[in-house]
């Protein structure tokens, strides 16, 4: 099984770990993940004013290689997925903006929000099936308490995302469970860790990220995991309690062949 | 050549007389020259000897008259009835137009009717006589001494080229034997016009039903119409007009006509058949039975007696009006 | 002829994409915000001072810069007004004006580590510059 | 005969006058053929204006009249009345809707003018070509049916029993009582619900005119006003209600005790073999047949050996009863929508997260704490209580979620919950977050007032943001407006008022009775002011929440209203027919049956029947007939007859083609 | 400058019940749509003869309505499946004939949708007014 891969800026940097587990595990799992050629930046957040044209136009681009390829894209970062998937349902259903896009990069193939996006957790749901994971899990994880971080980006806005219920998400736990460790459910998991606020306003992200790990130790958790680079920056630079991984890396522990 | 005989045909018929099963025969009877053929009441062997024909010139279906004769008398009449007339037949029994038990059904095999028009149209209109001569027909003209032989399958008629049976739907007796259901092309002239532009749809209707002289041959003819008194005739239905004075009645007729039948017209193309000025009036029917086999799923008016008509039925789950129309557009 | 305010309060909504008459004042927004207290006018202050066309204020204001798009106001507002795209359509409006970006690429180092991912500095001027 | 029309052009005050020029409007009406007499004038609808009909009909002789008003869902009746007072046939009269469809929705006054005055010319050439009518009659069934078993339906029930008139009751549970019988107490007296309910529950069980049909539902209605036919199902309850004395035996020793007991919603557990609660009405054992071992698989018995009776039949199974009524009272009800997409307020999540319903029975002697307060989750007394206003209610539909109208009762029984909590445990902290408080009833205002300042309960303007369980504690995030501040409460129990919709036994209830339905699936009355509790359909009445979210006082009053209109109904012997039926011209008529086919009523049926023809022979032909006390004038046979026998009085052939080339002229 | 703007003459029939209740409520509740829309009150859309269809089209008329309850929802529990039926045969027809098939129009439009009623009437009047004037079925004894 085939599928067109957009690790986007941060996996190739900074968080090498979020991309690399990915590809393993994924090879592991049975599927395969081809980069997009010459993928560009996202942007990172995406704009919400219908003004903004050229914010979106990397993210168009990748989803008409896509398009053209035949196959579902895939993102691992949360904030590429974010990105893209709101960028291909404005391309679908605002007939306004997807025209000004499409003539704004003119290339005589114009996109109305054909492909489909797919974030790699969404693709063991719903296409690998987490049965999978059960049945290859080397059990190194049995008895880990992990608490899963969504933080915004995923979830919401959940009417474009449809990620997973935006206030009782299930879709990291379920993972964790497959992988053999035991869930923490805790009540800052869908709430914001302040991102890009890190850059100007590190006393609002510290407090941020102060309330989410208070409230995942507090229900018993031994380790967080996460699908955004920022969101493990900056929990960790704000000195959570508890380690914090990505949720690839810990995919790829439970998958791994040496225990 | 048709299957069956016209000396087997009159055969059985004295038979039936002599039996005292039947006081009368609906049959066709020979005209003024041998393509013109009229239904005719024969109440005698003689009369049968003398006058009946069969041919390729019998196209006529008898099932309306059927319902003026089986009021006239307690006896039974005997019809002959080609497998495309039982489909009207059993229509008009739907339709409880007459009664089953007056009448005895002589089904006849058919082998398809010619059509004049396209004989004239080769020979020219001064036909003096035509002979049936194994599977062509010899034409003898005012113009030639010698007959102008003419393959009977080139001058077939439209509805025959197009026949959607060869099996009766309803008889007493067969003559001839029994065919089958044939798969026919007979919408493939109907999807011609769906496919084109909505301006060149318009044009060819235009240019056909204008015209019109509204001399009411189709709805005389039709087994369908068969209303005591028609909308056409009637002041008191708001419809009423008899003559072509704007080319909105024409449409209004025409579309009115098979709006009436839509859903009991068994496509037995008489209306087409009898057309003085040679509409395709057919082809408004047709576009009506293939909506509905396509909206409505398969219906063939006339196959089984009490069948109950696409427009006096539904489906909760039916098209909706604006799914329905045009998915046939470019 | 509109007044600059007007005109200015009709780009906003404009571009927001966002119905603030639509908003009951249930301050469900405010209630949810995860950066409330850093912020001098709160979400719902922003959607009923745009509808009123109190702008000016906002436009000077410092909780521009607070609100992190986390969409928590939008989801779980219950008269679909989404106050994030009309903070965000004023903060356009700030930034857009001559020499109003908020980040230089020359003012931005200050604040980077080694470890920060580039999608914080990406983010952030995309955010905050025009 | 040349008719002689009058036209009355209504001002309305300045509802029509504002944006059509009356005068203009009966000048030139007034010149159309036909027409004798037109004039405008300030309310037709008026005593005045009767009277000025009256006196034109009679002064010009005139045959029909024209009245240019509001709509004839409003006042056709009206003036049809005015017509027959003034000696003409009530079905020569044709009303313009030059308002609702005219001077309201167009703002340009000569666009308005014009278009009235093309309305009326359509009236009037309709009008000419009316035919006196004369309705028929028909007879009428002497009971009424109630559906649904709650406080409306029992009250509706009880007030038609006592005008001596037969009355079915059909509860699709297995006792009567509805939501009052869960609730605790009321507002804004506090009496207790089931003190002032059960009584009713006996009175409708004891009443001789009073059949309940218990654990049923309805699964068809035909026919039309006075003569509906109903069918009944009583679903299997593998008890024989007439041998069952309730003597709750079986509900004690029944193996099977893990069922979550609905009555309860969910927060105890029950037995296989239950009687919902003391006071049930009829007070007979179910069996619950998801549970119940006999049933499921064969083994037990156990309540069929303890019971005295001989009451248990597990080979009993569903029954169809059909009956005959003359009048129909839809009473539905009510239930609280689903919290599944307000998971913020962490319904799912938590135990201590619960709906005011739920709430109720936590604060009912009978329900599951026996009446103490204790939280689901551990049984502790709540101290920190968070009341949450309108949720899923006030909803825009662009969220997606929820509903737009307002539930109307929950700001009341949250400040009864809140002034309980506080009497009962004076300990607690209670808050309540609202938007607005509406309080529109006689003694709202000042019970809640009461709540506010004789309670001491805090009540903060704004709305919870997110609930989330962190421990033993519920975290509370919300705003207080009026403080400009983001609060955050720990709190022990959460209460959400949840938004209430109709139950969804009524939309496919409304397409078996034809009654019609708003978008939010609330039954339509007939006439939002003037007939708040007939739906448009004849002989089906509306009672209770299955109309529109309304309180306990409100749903006996409009109960009681249903009733009287049942009895009013059921009080005559025959009713006047809609003579606008359809009629079959014999001389025309083919016998193809295809009107027959198309009736939705069976109305049309076929005779045979001799002719005399021009000829002086004579012809037996089978042509339809329509009986027109059962034909309820829908016209779809007219259009069905391909020889245009088939007409229809009121709406004939001739008639809409008039109505069409004025309208086109 | 004088602008000569077109506009249409449109015969919506409604049915008694729900769509003739839809539009008083639209009255009701102010909702503005064209003048151009003319109601011609049915007790059911199934009252509706294709005849009437085409005598509105004979006198003048640039588009036609039929308004209905739901399908499931009529008062007469299936008038408006019949309705149905034929309005899609009909129009079909129409447009075989190369009429317009965007002037004639089936809506279900309840009592309760008033809102519906008037964005329909201002939708329909809009594409009829795109599509001009009606030549294709007119009858020119009945010209003005």
């Amino acid at each position: 099984m085939k599928f067109l891969y957009y690790p986007g800026c941060t996996l190739k940097n900074k968080a090498k770990d979020l991309d690399i587990y990915a590809r393993e595990s994924a090879l592991k799992l049975g599927f395969e993940l081809i980069e997009v050629d010459e993928f560009q930046c996202c942007g990172g957040v995406f704009t919400t004013a219908n003004d903004e044209i050229a914010t979106k136009l990397a993210s168009v681009r990748a989803l008409k290689a896509a398009k053209a390829a035949g196959v579902p894209l895939v993102t691992v970062c949360s904030a590429c997925h974010n990105v893209i998937k709101q960028t291909n349902y404005a391309m679908k259903n605002d007939a306004e903006f997807a025209d000004k896009v499409n003539r704004y990069i003119n290339d005589g193939d114009d996109y109305h929000g054909e492909a489909e996006v797919y974030h790699y957790l969404e693709v063991l749901r719903d296409i690998i099936g987490f049965d999978k994971i059960k049945e290859k899990c080397n059990g190194a994880l049995k008895g880990k308490k992990i608490g899963a971080y969504y933080g915004c980006l995923l979830l919401r806005p959940s009417s474009v995302m449809g990620f997973d219920d935006p206030e009782n998400p299930r879709i990291i736990e379920d993972m964790i469970k497959a992988a053999g460790a035991a869930p923490v459910i805790y009540g800052e998991r869908n709430e914001c860790c302040g991102g890009y606020a890190a850059l100007e306003e590190p006393a609002l992200v510290k407090k941020r990220c102060g309330i989410i790990d208070e409230s995942a130790k507090a229900a018993g958790a031994e380790a967080l995991v996460t699908a955004c680079p920022l969101c493990r920056y900056n929990l960790v630079k704000n000195g959570a309690n508890v380690p914090v991984l990505y949720f690839t890396e810990l995919l790829h522990k439970a998958l791994s062949e040496e225990i | 050549m048709q299957k069956i005989s016209r000396f087997d045909i009159i055969n059985r018929l004295k038979d039936l007389l002599a039996d005292g099963n039947v006081d009368r025969v609906l049959g066709w009877k020979k005209g003024e020259f041998r393509y013109d053929v009229t239904p005719h009441v024969f109440t005698s062997a003689q009369e049968l000897e003398a006058d009946f024909v069969w041919g390729d010139f019998c196209g006529a279906n008898f099932s309306k008259y059927l319902i003026k004769e089986t009021a006239k008398s307690d006896k039974k009449v005997a019809v002959l009835l080609k497998p495309c007339d039982t489909y009207s037949f059993n229509q008009l029994l739907t339709e409880h137009r007459f009664d089953r038990e007056k009448v005895y059904a002589v089904g006849v095999a058919c082998d398809g009717m010619a059509d004049i028009f396209k004989i004239k149209k080769i020979t020219g209109d001064g036909i003096s006589d035509i002979k049936e001569n194994g599977e062509d027909l010899d034409v003898y003209t005012i113009y030639d001494e010698k007959p102008v032989k003419i393959k009977k399958t080139d001058v077939l008629s439209e509805r025959c080229l197009s026949c959607k049976s060869k099996k009766h739907a309803a008889y007493d007796e067969l003559l001839g034997g029994d065919g089958d259901v044939l798969d026919s092309n007979r919408f493939d002239e109907v999807a011609k016009i769906e496919a084109m532009t909505e301006e060149e749809r318009y044009a060819f209707w235009q240019g056909e039903l204008s015209r019109c002289i509204r001399c009411n041959a189709c709805r005389d003819v039709c087994p369908a119409c068969t209303c005591e008194k028609c909308v056409f005739d009637n002041p008191n239905s708001g419809m009423e007009n008899k003559s072509p004075a704007n080319e909105f009645e024409e449409k209004l007729f025409h579309i009115i006509r098979a709006f009436h039948v839509a859903g009991r017209c068994t496509d037995c193309g008489e209306c087409s058949r009898v057309c003085p000025q040679r509409i395709p009036l057919h082809l408004l029917n047709r576009k009506f039975i293939k909506d509905i086999n396509a909206f409505y799923g398969e219906y063939q008016a006339g196959e089984v007696v009490g069948s109950r008509a696409p427009l006096v039925d539904f489906d909760k789950e039916d098209v909706e009006p604006k799914n329905a129309v045009g998915k046939e557009d470019k | 002829m509109k007044s600059k305010n007007e005109l200015l309060r009709e780009n906003i909504i404009r571009t927001s994409g966002a119905d603030v008459k639509k908003c009951m004042k249930c301050g469900k927004c405010s209630g949810t915000c995860p950066s409330y207290d850093e912020m001098e006018y709160h979400p719902h202050q922003f959607v009923y001072m745009v509808e009123t066309g109190d702008i000016e204020p906002l436009l000077n204001s410092e909780s521009l810069y607070k609100c992190l798009t986390c969409f928590a106001c939008v989801d779980r507002c219950p008269r679909g007004v989404q106050p994030a795209k009309v903070v965000e359509a004023v903060r356009l409006a700030a930034i857009r004006q001559q020499g109003k970006n908020r980040l230089t690429p020359d003012g931005v180092e200050k604040y980077l580590d080694d470890e920060i991912p580039q999608q914080a500095i990406v983010s952030a001027f995309r955010k905050y510059t025009k | 005969m040349q008719q002689r029309i009058g036209v009355f052009v209504c001002h309305c005050g300045t509802n029509i006058a504002a944006t059509v020029d009356v005068s203009a409007v009966a000048a030139a009406l007034g010149r159309e053929p036909g027409v004798v007499f037109a004039r405008d004038y300030q309310y037709m609808c008026s005593q005045a204006g009767q009277d000025m009909i009256k006196d034109a009909i009679k002064e010009y002789k005139l045959t029909g009249i024209v009245v240019c008003s509001c709509s004839p869902r409003m006042h056709e009746a009206t003036f049809r009345k005015t017509a027959a007072a003034a000696g003409i046939n009530p079905y020569m009269v044709e009303i313009a809707n030059i308002r609702e469809q005219c001077s309201w929705i167009h703002k340009d006054k000569d666009e308005g003018t014009e278009k009235a005055i093309i309305l009326g010319r359509a009236a009037i050439a309709k009008v000419c070509l009316n035919v006196p009518l004369t309705a028929g009659e028909i007879p009428v069934t002497k009971r009424a049916l109630v559906i649904g078993g709650g406080i409306a339906g029992i009250q509706t029930a009880l007030d038609i029993a006592d005008a001596g008139f037969e009355v079915d009751i059909v509860e699709k549970k297995p006792t009567i009582g509805g939501k009052m019988a869960q609730l605790d107490k009321t507002f804004p007296t506090l009496d207790c619900a089931a003190c002032i309910l059960t009584p009713k529950m006996v009175d409708a069980g004891q009443n001789e005119k009073i059949h309940i049909y218990s654990y049923s539902e309805v699964v068809s209605v035909g026919g039309f006003v006075g003569n509906f036919t109903v069918q009944i199902k009583k679903k299997a309850r593998y008890v024989d209600e007439t041998k069952c004395t309730g003597c709750g035996l079986c509900t004690e020793k029944c193996p099977v005790k893990n069922v979550p007991n609905e009555f309860n919603l969910g927060m105890d557990t029950r037995h296989a073999v239950y009687i919902p609660f003391a006071q049930a009405v009829p007070k007979v054992a179910t069996i619950d047949p998801n549970y119940c071992l006999m049933l499921k698989n064969g083994k037990c018995g156990l309540c069929s050996k303890l019971c005295g009776a001989g009451a248990i039949n597990y080979k009993q199974e569903d029954e169809i009863i059909e009956n005959k009524y003359g009048a129909i009272v839809a009473a539905t009800g009510y239930n609280p929508i689903s919290m599944d997409k307000f998971d913020e307020f962490a319904y799912s999540q938590s135990k201590d997260v619960i709906t005011s319903l739920e709430f109720e029975r936590l604060m009912n002697a009978a329900g599951p704490t026996g009446g103490v307060l204790l939280r689901p989750s551990d049984n502790e007394h709540p101290k920190t209580i968070v009341f949450v206003q309108c949720v899923g209610s006030r909803c825009s539909a662009d969220a997606g979620k929820g509903k737009e109208y307002c539930s109307k009762i929950c700001c009341m029984y949250t400040a009864k919950h809140a002034m309980l909590t506080r009497e009962k445990y004076p300990d607690t902290d209670v808050y309540v977050f609202y938007i607005d408080v509406r309080t529109p009833g006689k003694n709202f205002d000042e019970f809640y007032r009461r709540a506010a300042e004789q309670y001491g309960v805090h009540y903060i303007k704004g709305m919870v943001g997110k609930v989330s369980p962190e421990g033993k504690k519920l975290k509370v995030r919300g705003s207080d407006l009026i403080a400009d501040k983001q609060l955050h409460i720990d709190a022990d129990l959460v209460v959400l008022a949840a938004a209430i919709e109709p139950d969804k036994t009524a939309r496919p209830l409304a397409t078996m009775l034809t009654a019609s339905m708003d978008t939010n699936d609330f039954f339509t009355e007939a006439h939002p002011k003037l007939r708040p509790v007939e739906s448009p359909t004849a002989g089906v009445f509306l009672s209770g929440c299955c109309q529109g979210p309304k309180d306990i006082p409100e749903t006996v009053a409009q109960a009681g209203a249903a009733a009287s209109k049942v009895i009013g109904l059921l009080c005559h012997d025959k009713l006047t027919a809609n003579p606008c039926v359809a009629h079959s011209d014999e001389w025309m008529c083919n016998g193809c049956s295809s009107c027959e086919n198309v009736c939705p009523y069976h109305a049309i049926t076929y005779v045979e029947k001799e002719f005399r023809m021009p000829d002086r022979t004579t012809k037996i032909r089978r042509v339809a007939s329509v009986n027109p006390a059962v034909c309820q004038g829908c016209g779809a046979c007219t259009v069905a007859c391909p020889s245009g026998a088939m007409d229809l009085f009121g709406f004939s052939g001739k008639q809409i083609s008039a109505e069409v080339d004025a309208i086109c002229r | 400058m004088q602008v000569n703007e077109y506009k249409p003459l449109i015969v919506a029939f409604c049915c008694n019940w729900c769509s003739y209740a839809g539009a008083d409520l639209a009255g009701n509740n102010r909702l503005n749509y064209p003048a151009d829309v003319k109601i011609i009150r049915v007790p059911c859309s199934c009252r509706v003869n294709p005849a009437f269809v085409l005598r509105a089209y004979q006198r003048g008329a640039d588009g036609v309505l039929i308004c209905g309850c739901h399908p499931g929802d009529c008062h007469y529990t299936t008038g408006n499946y019949y309705t149905r039926r034929r309005m899609a045969l009909l129009f079909s027809m129409l447009s075989y004939l190369g009429i317009e098939k965007e002037r004639t129009r089936v809506e279900w439009i309840s009592a309760a949708e008033g809102a519906k009623f008037a964005a329909t009437m201002n939708e329909f009047v809009k594409t009829v007014t795109d599509l001009g004037k009606n030549r294709r079925l007119e009858d020119l004894r009945c010209k003005k």
